[in-house]
């Protein structure tokens, strides 16, 4: 089932992220990052659908399918979060260094010489 | 025909097959003893010219016994059978006589060698390369197999560029060897497109089974090759692919241009590579491919005369106007060098059999002369400290023995009877006026330009001869008596050039009628020669010749500075080389910091760009139609929760601070851990929530040490750009979620992994075959798809050593 | 922001100390039920790795280490606690490796789990071990190991 | 099932592990560090001899299931000719590297971190070379990117810090992509299993396929590999980062991991999604398969980078950074091929385009390798790379000038070097497409010949300045004789240690010759190599025989589960 709301919604988060990315503070490039890696996050579990339970069976034996949403996303997306965790992090500490080291985030100040 | 048919006419040789052996070790041999020449420097000093000159010799000997055994055939060892490529070597005329000049001229030159290069750096590599060059170019000789030829082909190339930069801390050296390269390499890489052509050309035809890469079996089947080339309209494409080839090595106008500035090899280098053999190799591959390209019927003016008839008189004529204007004795045997290789090449060029008898016959003169004159030219550099013409002349009175070899050097090269030049240069004559006979109109220019280039080839040389006489110019130091070694070898090939000019049938006979064989088609007859005795046409050419050199020679020195008046630009093929090589530097310059430059915004809008071209362009080219909506498919409380996100992240573009972008991000973050509790995904819930508030507090103290806020005040069109780029990432985004949440794919996967994630009813003991949990994503994310996780982890635990080392590694720094 | 205790107010540590075990005891709930409800080793990890920054953020760095792990807090030990946080990430994923291995010994592919059912304990009856707990407890170690030496070295700064 | 199939995978993973645990001790580490790249290229031989050896027989297709779920279920690693040719490239430069990075990277840095990043950049390539899941390779990308932002940053100083960010602001746009990608490939075909991916495909209508949508979405991870491949208009990060990494990341960088990219392009169009059957009409692009329209697109890539990396190269004046562009030129060859392959008129040429960009990826890997730790080498003696701070080198270290010049020459493709028969087969596939006709084919010829040129060009200018010309001061002060290894005198810049120095320049040296010596060998004996790269090749086509092995391959599936039995 097409999922009209969440294509705008995504859209616009996609946008606000690169427009983000495309700023001159560092800092911003940072956030700009994050709303996008959170966004495909939120895309990935979008492509589960929303018409199930959470995926938690109740005792054993198998479950119902039919009524429970899609786990595999959910486990993508857990994996995914961890590691954009990670990446953010070393991005952040990144930003400190660089700022140690040329006494700027500015983009362009820093790019003055290739 | 076989591939060993006998020459008719040559009933004293009989065929028989190339002993492998020896063949093997006439290529090897010097490459052998190129690897242990450093070992043999440290042990015999300068003496190793003559050790290299010994290797020389046993190769010779080697060549002679193949050549005494009457050897005709193809020998060949695996070495690609996968590609069909193997290491074939082929003996014939052609063959031979170039690996007689390898060898034989490198005898000489490795002796001439050790007194020429006495007290020269770089001597261990410089012999070490030259013995190399020698296997190299032998194996151009005798190669049979198209990717062999061209293995070698490119050593040569190599060997030459080393060569030429002997005198490796010279500005000069470097330009030339540089040069030499780029003209040289690039031109064989023309060419190995030329044959990959021809090869596949083998495979279309029914005549040869497969494909081949042997040039006898090619050759064998010309015209089937031939009619499959023309039939798909690449008979040219090939022939210009391989004369590029020939034209670049060759040093064929335009790209004569790296021959004069080689001179900054040593003098025996020059010689060696740069007249009597490597530059060859373009002359010896037209001759090689004349059989397989030129019908023995071709009365026509067919493609290949087209090219390499005009490339060939074009070079000899212009190559002999800039010999005259030269002002290096080098520089003018350069020019002359290119100018004879014009010569055969254009020999070559003509379909009928007194082209072909040019050419080979014409290889055989120019190398005994001209090897002769560059020794003459170290001689006199060496010994006079100058090689400026006009600060040369009255040589005779010291150099009594070189002048007479130069004497008889000159005349040979300016074509003046009786001397072997003349026999080859009326044999060309011959050709061009048969070819005009036949072909009328047009061709009429080719006898024509033959004669006016003749003229000047019969200026230069005179004018090189004229060194020895007349007076000395001031300023010209004492010049010193050379040394024998130095002697020895020009003499020995003066006096060939007088053994040839007295017996010219007898060379025939034994060598040069063989090459005439392996350069038409078919069966072949030898030829002969004959001092003419009538007036015929090209009789008269030749005199025409010598009349109006000798008679415009008073004139050289107009001559010289007219020519020199009109090179001026880009009437000069270097203004072109420079200005390439110049413009892909200066190009390089300024175009690169405009692609790299530095800035993120560039680099992320041109990625970014290419994402949506590809994206867009998948689904243009797909024909994909944007699906029908039906509504809004989600709850409200989702539309509530990702309308707050929105509005946060709209704040966090607007932010005013840092902190308050980092605050309204997090209230994303959060928004999105209660869209994932809505979506029914408690664990993303949870670990997002977590994860959120560690890159807050991550966030704050980074933060606090950063400045505050940079204004971020882009100019409109900045802005405006930046907007539309990221509205069309959006787009993108938002069709690409439309195009896949439109599907509904066989859920196969999420059915298996809520049957089998869960613990069966009944358990036995110990089972694997289920995953054993009721929450289904731990069960993916530790069994079903553990290895996920595995890989995260290492991530998290790297993220954790990325923190480490750079703030650890911090003035560690490398000496950069 | 070099932990200086004089930023931080009596309320804060209070809450802190109270707040901070319940979320170590829920994360450690977490890790243990992950694999029928909600949780797991990475959460609990995520989760326990919060309380110890939230700690971090409140007392400093020079609390933890003199307080809870009894380090001089001197400049030559600064980096101490970072290089505990640092063997427990290696050693959770050196557990998180030898238990996906294990299986190679009895003849399985690498990281297949299974379960043992241990029946006729007390109170239980029957008590399920499954492999991939020891997984996931080297998952726990590995991701809070590896973030406490994010976050304390950041703090270091 | 063959464990030999994940052998490399743990060997590499179990050794990062190890040099994380072995860190209080100096030789500890980096005995086994060293020990695990010697296992590594062991595990990787015998991984080759199962699936290659002996040459000219069929060439076997090895599936291990992870966890023991059966495909598409679990993780698949597959093992075919394809996956282990990359592996032995891998196997040989990374051991090779390892030794130089011994030799030359910084003690403490060796301690803190280098060591177990080291191999879990080993671990993320190996992965990314055998899983059979496009999930699973997201996750070994991760690995291999977390780790060469790390070594790219290195030394943490003012270059490093910025060549850095935006290497690593781009490849997180990259990831984030890549699990749109992802996402929207599992939403429209349901699977994440790639021969499963090739199998829905194949027949949309038996699994409700949206076959349309996926064009897209390919195209969309397509562009996730060029960014990794470092191909135009994703090249940007490449020569910062290669000029910030130490030498032997660089060497790492450029030999292997770009590699990643190309393969992960081969693995994914060529054998995956060459499975899709699908009728295009788009700006004259025409086919019925989705390499009709990768075809043009990879052309169009590979001929700007060719072009723009060559132009790149001729002016810079830094030798690092003439092979950071030369890497982007080079890249484009490799691409090239595969343009030609994917619109190619007849199935020979298919073949022989993808073992052209096989062949030429490999001996990139050889000679990009030794390039950079040549240039590393001359950095640690010299203490620059500026090509006006030196000169004369080929006088004063004869060896490693020899070294160079094995290397450049092999990359210009003179033969009989290996790179030759790369530049070869890359003009053959082109010119056999051109003869039979192939739209395009005469202009991948042209920009094969122009890069070709460039490529002389700017490498006979690195070499005039570097090698040849009159030795700069500097050039004088550390080397002011001649020096070649098991020579006795040698001045060093920074004085310290000359037995330690001597020793450590003897290794970095004896590495490139050692590369160099593989280059000449892989040249002569050119048929072994051949026939591997011919063997990846057809192993790459094979789209049936990929998806037969690995769906009937091992591990617990359906059939067990419908059926309720236990094993």
């Amino acid at each position: 089932m097409t999922q009209v709301f969440l294509a705008v919604v995504l859209g616009v988060l996609f946008t606000i992220g690169t427009y983000l990315v495309l700023r001159r503070d560092v800092v911003r490039v940072v956030w700009g990052i994050s709303i996008i890696s959170q966004s495909a996050n939120v895309y990935l579990v979008t492509m589960g659908g929303f018409d199930g339970l959470a995926p938690i069976l109740s005792g054993h034996g198998g479950g119902d399918v039919a009524a429970t949403s899609d786990p595999i996303v959910q486990a993508l997306v857990l994996t995914a979060i961890v590691i954009g965790f990670g990446t953010t992090a070393l991005a952040l500490v990144l930003t400190y260094r660089v700022y140690e080291e040329h006494g700027t985030i500015d983009m362009y100040e820093l790019g003055g010489s290739r | 025909m076989g591939l060993t048919t006998p020459k008719s006419a040559l009933p004293t040789i009989s065929p028989v097959q190339p002993t492998p052996e020896v063949v093997l070790a006439v290529v090897f041999l010097p490459f052998l003893a190129a690897a242990f020449t450093p070992a043999v420097y440290r042990l015999l000093g300068e003496r190793t010219a003559y050790f290299a000159a010994a290797v020389a010799l046993v190769t010779l000997g080697l060549v002679t016994d193949q050549y005494l055994a009457g050897a005709d055939g193809t020998v060949a060892f695996e070495w690609i059978p996968s590609l069909g490529v193997s290491l074939a070597f082929h003996v014939d005329g052609l063959a031979l006589l170039i690996a007689f000049l390898a060898s034989g001229v490198g005898v000489l030159i490795l002796t001439y060698s050790g007194g020429y290069m006495h007290g020269e750096p770089g001597q261990a590599k410089y012999y070490a390369t030259l013995l190399a060059f020698m296997g190299s170019m032998l194996g151009v000789a005798l190669a049979g197999d198209l990717i062999a030829l061209f293995v070698f082909w490119e050593l040569t190339s190599l060997s030459s560029f080393i060569l030429i930069g002997h005198y490796t801390g010279e500005k000069a050296s470097q330009y030339a060897a540089r040069k030499s390269m780029l003209i040289t390499v690039s031109g064989g890489l023309f060419m190995l497109v030329g044959f990959l052509l021809l090869v596949w050309a083998s495979g279309q035809t029914t005549a040869i089974e497969g494909t081949t890469y042997s040039i006898q079996t090619l050759i064998a089947h010309a015209d089937a090759i031939r009619e499959v080339l023309s039939a798909s309209g690449l008979l040219v494409p090939v022939l210009v692919l391989v004369g590029l080839g020939a034209a670049t090595k060759s040093a064929q106008v335009p790209f004569h241009v790296w021959l004069p500035n080689a001179m900054e090899a040593p003098t025996p280098v020059s010689a060696f590579l740069h007249s009597a053999t490597m530059v060859k190799a373009g002359v010896y591959l037209v001759g090689r491919f004349r059989p397989l390209f030129l019908p023995e019927d071709a009365a026509v003016l067919g493609e290949w005369t087209l090219i390499f008839a005009v490339l060939g008189l074009l070079t000899m004529t212009v190559a002999a106007m800039l010999a005259v204007s030269a002002t290096d004795i080098k520089e003018l045997l350069a020019y002359s060098t290119a100018s004879h290789l014009g010569l055969i090449i254009a020999a070559f060029g003509f379909a009928n059999s007194y082209g072909a008898e040019a050419g080979a016959f014409h290889i055989l003169n120019h190398a005994s002369f001209k090897a002769a004159l560059f020794m003459v030219a170290g001689i006199i550099a060496h010994e006079a400290g100058t090689r400026k013409i006009d600060r040369l002349g009255g040589l005779r009175k010291h150099l009594p023995i070189t002048a007479v070899i130069a004497v008889v050097a000159s005349l040979s090269m300016a074509g003046f009877p009786p001397f072997n030049g003349f026999y080859s240069k009326e044999l060309l004559f011959e050709s061009t006026y048969y070819a005009a006979k036949h072909m009328g109109g047009i061709a009429w220019v080719f006898p024509v330009v033959a004669v006016f280039g003749s003229i000047f080839t019969f200026l230069y040389s005179i004018k090189f001869a004229s060194l020895f006489f007349g007076d000395e110019p001031d300023g010209l130091g004492h010049v010193h008596r050379p040394p024998i070694a130095m002697l020895v070898p020009p003499a020995i090939l003066g006096a060939l050039v007088l053994a040839i000019s007295a017996q010219p049938n007898l060379f025939i006979e034994g060598l040069v009628g063989e090459v005439y064989g392996s350069v038409v088609p078919g069966d072949a007859h030898s030829f002969s020669v004959h001092f003419p005795t009538e007036l015929t046409p090209y009789v008269i050419m030749s005199i025409i010749t010598i009349v109006v050199g000798a008679v415009s020679f008073p004139f050289y020195d107009t001559l010289h500075d007219g020519i020199n008046a009109a090179l001026r630009g880009p009437t000069r093929a270097n203004w072109w080389y420079d200005n390439f090589v110049e413009g892909l530097t200066t190009t390089s310059v300024a175009v690169t910091p405009k692609v790299q430059t530095g800035l993120l915004r560039t680099y992320a809008t041109w990625s970014l760009f290419g994402f949506v071209a590809l994206a867009l362009g998948g689904y243009a080219a797909a024909g994909l139609q944007i699906p029908a909506i039906d509504g809004l498919s989600v709850s409200i409380p989702i539309v509530l929760v990702l309308l707050v996100a929105l509005v946060a992240a709209f704040a966090v573009d607007i932010a005013p601070s840092h902190v308050a972008g980092v605050l309204t991000l997090s209230i994303v973050g959060f928004m999105v851990a209660i869209f994932y509790i809505l979506a029914d995904a408690p664990d993303l819930a949870l670990t997002q929530l977590v994860v959120e508030t560690l890159v807050l507090v991550i966030f704050l103290l980074v933060l606090d040490r950063l400045p505050a806020f940079y204004g971020d005040a882009p100019d409109r069109t900045v802005s405006i750009r930046d907007g539309l780029l990221s509205l069309a990432v959006g787009t993108t985004v938002a069709l690409t979620v439309l195009f896949s949440t439109d599907a509904s794919p066989d859920p196969l996967l999420q059915r298996f992994f809520i049957e089998r994630g869960g613990v069966p009813a009944e358990h036995p003991p110990f089972f694997a075959d289920f995953g054993g949990g009721s929450n289904i994503v731990n069960v993916i994310l530790v069994d079903f798809r553990g290895i996920d996780t595995m890989g995260e982890i290492s991530v998290v635990v790297m993220a954790s050593l990325a923190i480490l080392t750079l703030v650890r590694m911090r003035g560690q720094g490398e000496t950069q | 922001m070099s932990g200086s205790s004089g930023r931080t107010t009596v309320i804060s540590r209070t809450v802190a100390r109270i707040v901070v075990p319940i979320i170590l005891v829920t994360a450690i709930a977490l890790l243990f039920r992950g694999h029928n409800l909600p949780g797991g080793g990475f959460i609990g990890a995520v989760l326990a790795a919060a309380a110890f920054a939230l700690v971090y953020v409140i007392f400093g760095l020079e609390f933890i280490q003199r307080e809870i792990l009894d380090i001089a807090p001197d400049g030559s030990e600064r980096h101490q606690l970072v290089e505990s946080y640092r063997w427990m990430a290696s050693l959770g994923l050196a557990l998180a490796v030898a238990s996906s291995l294990a299986p190679l010994a009895f003849d399985m592919p690498f990281l297949t789990q299974g379960v043992l059912f241990v029946e006729g304990i007390p109170i239980y009856h029957e008590l399920e071990v499954a492999s991939a707990f020891a997984f996931d407890i080297g998952v726990f170690f590995a991701v809070v190991g590896g973030l406490l030496t994010i976050v304390a070295e950041v703090g270091n700064e | 099932m063959s464990t030999l199939v994940i052998a490399p995978l743990l060997v590499a993973l179990v050794t990062a592990i190890l040099t994380l645990l072995t860190r209080p001790s100096d030789i500890l580490q980096r005995t086994v560090s060293l020990l695990g790249a010697v296992g590594y290229l062991v595990a990787v031989v015998a991984l080759f001899d199962e699936v290659i050896l002996p040459l000219g027989s069929e060439p076997a297709t090895l599936v291990y299931q992870v966890s023991n779920w059966a495909a598409p279920f679990g993780i698949s690693l597959v093992a075919d000719a394809l996956s282990v040719f990359m592996l032995a490239l891998t196997g040989f430069v990374s051991l090779l590297v390892l030794v130089y990075s011994i030799a030359s990277v910084d003690g403490f840095g060796q301690r803190l971190s280098y060591h177990p990043l080291y191999h879990f950049m080993v671990v993320g390539v190996t992965g990314s070379f055998l899983t059979g899941d496009i999930f699973n390779l997201f996750v070994w990308f991760e690995v291999m990117l977390m780790s060469s932002y790390i070594l790219v940053l290195f030394y943490s100083g003012r270059e490093h810090t910025r060549a850095a960010l935006n290497y690593v602001v781009l490849n997180l746009i990259g990831s984030a992509v890549m699990l749109i990608a992802i996402g929207g490939l599992y939403s429209t075909t349901g699977t994440l299993n790639m021969a499963d991916l090739a199998q829905r495909l194949a027949a949309p209508g038996a699994y409700d396929v949206a076959l349309l949508p996926t064009l897209g979405l390919s195209a969309v991870l397509f562009s996730v590999f060029a960014l990794k491949a470092g191909l135009a208009p994703f090249q940007f990060w490449v020569p910062a980062a290669y000029r910030a990494a130490p030498s032997p990341v660089t060497a790492m960088l450029a030999g292997v991991v770009k590699k990643v990219g190309v393969y992960a392009i081969i693995r994914l169009y060529f054998t995956i999604f060459a499975a899709a059957a699908i009728d295009l009409s788009f700006l004259g692009i025409s086919g019925n398969s989705f390499l009709g329209f990768f075809g043009p697109v990879m052309f169009v890539m590979a001929a700007v980078s060719i072009i723009l990396g060559g132009i790149g190269a001729v002016g810079r004046d830094d030798v690092d950074g003439i092979l950071a562009f030369s890497s982007i030129s080079q890249v484009g060859f490799i691409v090239l091929p595969l343009a030609v392959a994917a619109t190619a008129p007849s199935e020979t040429v298919r073949v022989l385009g993808v073992t052209a960009a096989l062949v030429y990826a490999f001996n990139h890997g050889l000679a990009k390798s030794l390039l950079f730790l040549a240039s590393g080498t001359i950095q640690d003696t010299i203490g620059s790379d500026r090509i006006s701070d030196l000169g004369g080198l080929a006088n004063r270290a004869p060896v490693l000038a020899a070294g160079f010049l094995l290397g450049a020459l092999t990359l210009i493709g003179v033969p009989p070097l290996s790179g030759f028969f790369g530049k070869y087969l890359v003009f053959q596939a082109a010119a056999e497409a051109f003869a039979a006709g192939a739209a395009g084919a005469g202009l991948a010829l042209a920009v094969a010949l122009a890069g070709a040129i460039l490529t002389i060009a700017y490498y006979t200018r690195a070499w005039n300045a570097v090698f040849w010309g009159r030795p700069s001061d500097l050039v004088n002060a550390a080397l002011p004789d001649r020096w070649s290894i098991g020579s006795r005198d040698v001045a060093m810049t920074d004085g310290g240690d000359g037995n330690l120095e001597r020793l450590e320049l003897t290794t970095q040296v004896t590495v490139v010759v050692a590369l160099a010596v593989a280059a000449i060998g892989f040249g002569i004996g050119f048929e072994a190599l051949f026939a591997t790269a011919d063997a990846a090749a057809h192993a790459a086509l094979d789209t049936n025989g990929y998806i037969d092995a690995v769906m009937n391959g091992p591990g617990v599936g359906l059939e067990a589960a419908t059926g309720g039995g236990h094993a």
